[in-house]
């Protein structure tokens, strides 16, 4: 797939909690085909310890609009400058990257997409594009507490929502691997949140042999394949977060 | 219009620019940005005899002005290259440079005996410092008689034009540099990256899972400078300079210090424009100073 | 209450943070700004034996994240520290390092053995890696019998605590470390500045009198970082950190990788009250982690 | 004089013309002592390139407003990034720095004070002081053209104002040296400006035996004598531009 370079601008900057933001872009030309677990590399101006790229998974794409949103967890001073990302101001973009979740074969599939924290990021465009093709997904969403759940609104959009919360507070008690919705039968889990909560999803998945994809986030460097900085371990030796993934079916990871 | 071709040793390149071996893949990693074309050479990725799988994740830390890196010369062998990867390059028409690196003499020689054989290759940059590989290429470059007697065999089965990478983790550069110009180099290129480490506070743990790594970047650009200008000042044969290299000023510098071309790393990262701006840039500094070739400048500062 | 003393030889310090010679002048600069009283010393102004007016003006260069200086020890010489300004140095509460600085080896020997002779001033450091003067102490610290020998001189004149600052322009730093402990140095500092070089491209001259300079700031932290934790890991004398420490995780990260105490330099320039933000951000950091004191976080990295 | 490190609020950035705008700053305590001469050092935040502080002389200060001024010409980053800094924001300086420009002995005084490019900055703060203490000063201020001229009005509240441009735009052409009003006899002559401007005001001033002072703009790092990075050398061999000067009397230089 094409890849581009280019500056975005920025057409909203919505604070959703205390530590989580949503950034709308809007790109002057036509989007180039975009697909569901892509990522951007977004470069930070005026930081001076924000010196590679920041990565950031594609969260909803709007072709008419010509725009994308970004959400975004503060992490470090590079998001932080972000979240104070004014609209009008620009924002120059390494887009579209990566590989992409893949689409089920059937439009009966019944689809569960497992996502935590700021990890359900690329769920909400998968989803809306799963209920473009005619499957309704099955959103599970995990979170500390009530204050933790982001973009519910959006994801009841596309799909059944599902929620745990570690409190108690909304949804079911305790951890996502341990919500009631799983009782049903799936033919297919997508999962993207912390690295503890993927590996869970990712044993629960083989223990019921269900297909598996999640999206990693290892540290990248160049974001396209070229420093090698980036990989994972798979069945075929170290594979490239940023070329052969971030998306990986559970079975090819060496976990 | 000015001349910006350059000569190292028997390689004519049609312009200074040339981007650094692990940054810039084969080339092809970069087709959606730029004409890889038009760029004075690529150097591709380290090069080994046999398929290495490169260090363990995590392999990179963001430092200030900089980044380090662990990559470990993951590479699928000399042989894979040659069938597999070269083939593609062809269809390219700028000058591709292949990194052999190694972690034993022969290795090296090997490796530059089979890359002796490839048409289309016009030359090698023997990374003799890379500080990533354990028992690896970094203990060449930091001894003079090692790296001497790697230069002086590989020298024996290859007859292309040699260019030698020099580490910048010794004493006094100008000593390697010599010593591997005696042995017959075409050229040196430096610097590789500086031996670093990286520490997470909270975790308080390496970043790095080889724990230190090589640093690149703007940060290392005082460093990389000075040891062009000691290196162009000791030896005969051209110097490829690099180490921080972002823009056409910085590019300029090194070609005052004495660079007859130069190379980007860790810049594409940020932008993937970025060699071909510098180009640009270089022409344009050319231009508004009255110069017609870049000659001119190479080694022209001006020392009271 | 956490315990923040730290022991350099047989000299206790209340808190492990030391402002770094030609830095912070003679610690008078910045009581405006902070109470000096609370550090854990003052490396004072690189101090020779004769009156050195130092280098030509320009002697300062800015680079990305970090600095090149060649002051080349301008200070009045060694008998004026002891008549005209020590004297004054004795109203504060803190510890005077004198940072002994030379071109010869005689030099060396007799400034160390005139501060030997002062009260109030219980360490030396012994400064065996400017770049920044001909002939300078540089020579000394790159080369391991040059720096067992004025080690080994000094030793027999100066009998209180003795730190050896240390080169990091040196392909193996241990070696040298290795070789000033078993001369008797009391503890060793590193690192000194790297040498490095600006050019002002559109002058097309170099941007110091002197060509080269030496290098600071957090640009060098990792190069510093590695340094540190290897010689750590190879003497038995304790370590003292420094290279662009900025903030108090910067000094953590030093601590863990085996320093025993840490050294703030060109960071004083951007925020003269730097330091002791350091130290409080330390004592929250051994807070924050249950440490009750710092020794134990120090080489407390760990490795899988 | 006790130096002081704060913040500071912008209440005001003027632009002048295409290169030079003017930050009015205020601060939270009253004022303490500054003099004509001295000089601030600003930190530049979330300027990659931009590491070490910045020094700028006082422009002018009103101590009933807890105000100064800085009078800043656009050179890189970091007096770039200055420019676009808004009324609000906060700058942290440290302050007063340097020595100050002596006072004459006598309000009969006939003081020529010269200023070229930016270098008018310290005169108008020195002029105003003058004017306070009883002695008109007259300033001869040089420019390349009309558009280099600043601050003019400013100057005329405190003094006579003549002109030199190098087109001959306004007032008269060429340099400063060569203006008219040097023919007055002066008791003491201030200048700041360009290096190679200073130098023939002070062999001018030699020639005529008029005491001269200058105000020096070397490079600094720490901007409080603890660095030695800014000497310049004097009859009592190499000193500090920022203790000892700097304000320099022409005859202390080794020019
Ligand atoms: C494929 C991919 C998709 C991602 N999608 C999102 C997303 O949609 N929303 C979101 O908020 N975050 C996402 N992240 C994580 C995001 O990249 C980091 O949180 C961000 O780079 C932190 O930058 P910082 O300057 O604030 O933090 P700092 O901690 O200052 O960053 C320091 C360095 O570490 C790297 N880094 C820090 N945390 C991470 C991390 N978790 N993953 C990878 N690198 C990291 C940074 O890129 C930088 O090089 C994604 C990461 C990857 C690899
Ligand atoms: C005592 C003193 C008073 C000054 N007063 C003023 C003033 O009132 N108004 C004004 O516009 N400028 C003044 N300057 C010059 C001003 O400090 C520089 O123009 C400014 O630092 C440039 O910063 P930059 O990031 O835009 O430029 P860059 O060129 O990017 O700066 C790079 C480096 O060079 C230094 N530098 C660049 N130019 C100068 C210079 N002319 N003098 C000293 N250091 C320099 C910078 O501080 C920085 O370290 C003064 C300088 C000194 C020493
Ligand atoms: C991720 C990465 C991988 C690298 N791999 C190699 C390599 O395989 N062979 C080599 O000779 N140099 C390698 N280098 C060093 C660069 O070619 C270059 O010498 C160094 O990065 C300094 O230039 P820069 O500051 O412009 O990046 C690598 C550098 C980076 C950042
Ligand atoms: C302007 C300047 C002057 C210095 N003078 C001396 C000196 O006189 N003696 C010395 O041992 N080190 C000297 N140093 C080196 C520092 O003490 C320190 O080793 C180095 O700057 C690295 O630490 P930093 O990155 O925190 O500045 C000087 C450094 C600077 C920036
Ligand atoms: S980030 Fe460079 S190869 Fe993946
Ligand atoms: S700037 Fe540091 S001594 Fe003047």
């Amino acid at each position: 797939m094409k890849k581009f370079i280019g500056d975005w601008i920025i057409s909203a900057n919505i604070s959703l909690n205390k530590s989580n933001f949503l950034l709308k872009l809007t790109y002057s030309e036509p989007l180039p085909l975009i697909l569901p677990g892509q990522f951007v590399q977004i470069k930070i101006d005026n930081v001076s310890s924000a010196f590679l790229r920041r990565t950031f998974s594609i969260n909803y794409v709007n072709v008419d609009k010509k725009e994308i949103w970004i959400l975004i967890q503060i992490v470090g001073d590079g998001t932080q400058a972000l979240s104070k990302s004014k609209p009008g101001e620009k924002l120059n973009l390494i887009f579209p990257l990566g590989n992409a979740f893949s689409m089920p074969y059937s439009k009966k599939s019944n689809l569960l997409l497992i996502g935590g924290g700021v990890g359900i990021a690329p769920l909400l465009f998968l989803g809306s594009k799963l209920k473009e093709e005619g499957v309704t997904p099955n959103f599970l969403i995990g979170a500390k507490n009530a204050d933790g759940l982001i973009e519910l609104d959006e994801f009841h959009k596309h799909g059944n929502v599902f929620v745990t919360t570690e409190d108690g507070s909304v949804g079911e008690k305790g951890f996502v691997t341990e919500h009631s919705v799983l009782q049903n039968t799936f033919d297919k889990i997508y999962s993207c949140g912390p690295t503890p909560m993927m590996k869970a999803v990712a044993r629960y998945a083989e223990k019921y042999s269900i297909d598996c994809e999640v999206s990693l986030e290892n540290k990248m460097a160049c974001g396209i394949g070229a420093c090698l900085c980036c990989v994972t371990p798979t069945q075929h030796g170290h594979q490239c977060v940023c070329t052969e993934g971030p998306v990986f079916n559970t079975k090819e990871l060496v976990w | 219009m000015v001349n910006l071709t350059t000569k190292i040793g028997g390689l004519l390149l049609q312009n200074p620019v040339i981007t650094a071996s692990g940054t810039f893949g084969y080339g092809e990693e970069y087709v959606d940005f730029i004409d890889i074309n038009q760029l004075g050479a690529i150097c591709v990725k380290g090069t080994t005899l046999h398929h290495r799988e490169g260090n363990l994740y995590p392999r990179m830390a963001e430092t200030p002005a900089g980044m380090l890196n662990a990559v470990g010369l993951q590479n699928k062998g000399v042989d894979y290259f040659i069938n597999s990867i070269n083939p593609r390059l062809k269809a390219f028409q700028t000058t591709f440079i292949v990194n052999v690196s190694g972690s034993a003499l022969d290795d090296y020689i090997e490796t530059a005996e089979k890359i002796n054989a490839v048409d289309n290759i016009p030359a090698i940059e023997l990374n003799i410092s890379c500080p990533n590989v354990k028992q690896g290429g970094m203990a060449f470059g930091v001894d003079k008689d090692a790296a001497a007697e790697v230069v002086k065999e590989v020298r024996k089965v290859y007859h292309k034009t040699l260019i030698v990478k020099l580490s910048p983790n010794v004493t006094d550069i100008k000593i390697i540099a010599k010593a591997v110009e005696n042995e017959g180099a075409d050229a040196v290129s430096l610097i590789n990256t500086l031996l670093g480490m990286a520490i997470d506070a909270e975790m308080q743990t390496p970043v790095l899972s080889t724990i230190t790594g090589g640093l690149s970047g703007p940060c290392v650009k005082p460093i990389a400078l000075r040891m062009v200008w000691e290196v162009a000042h000791t030896v005969n044969i051209p110097v490829i300079g690099m180490g921080g290299i972002s823009n056409a000023r910085d590019a300029v510098e090194f070609f005052l210090a004495g660079a007859t071309a130069i190379q980007i790393g860790t810049a594409n990262f940020i932008d993937p424009t970025v060699s071909l701006n510098v180009l640009q840039g270089i022409q344009d500094y050319l231009e508004r100073h009255h110069y017609t070739s870049i000659s001119e400048i190479i080694g022209a500062l001006k020392i009271s």
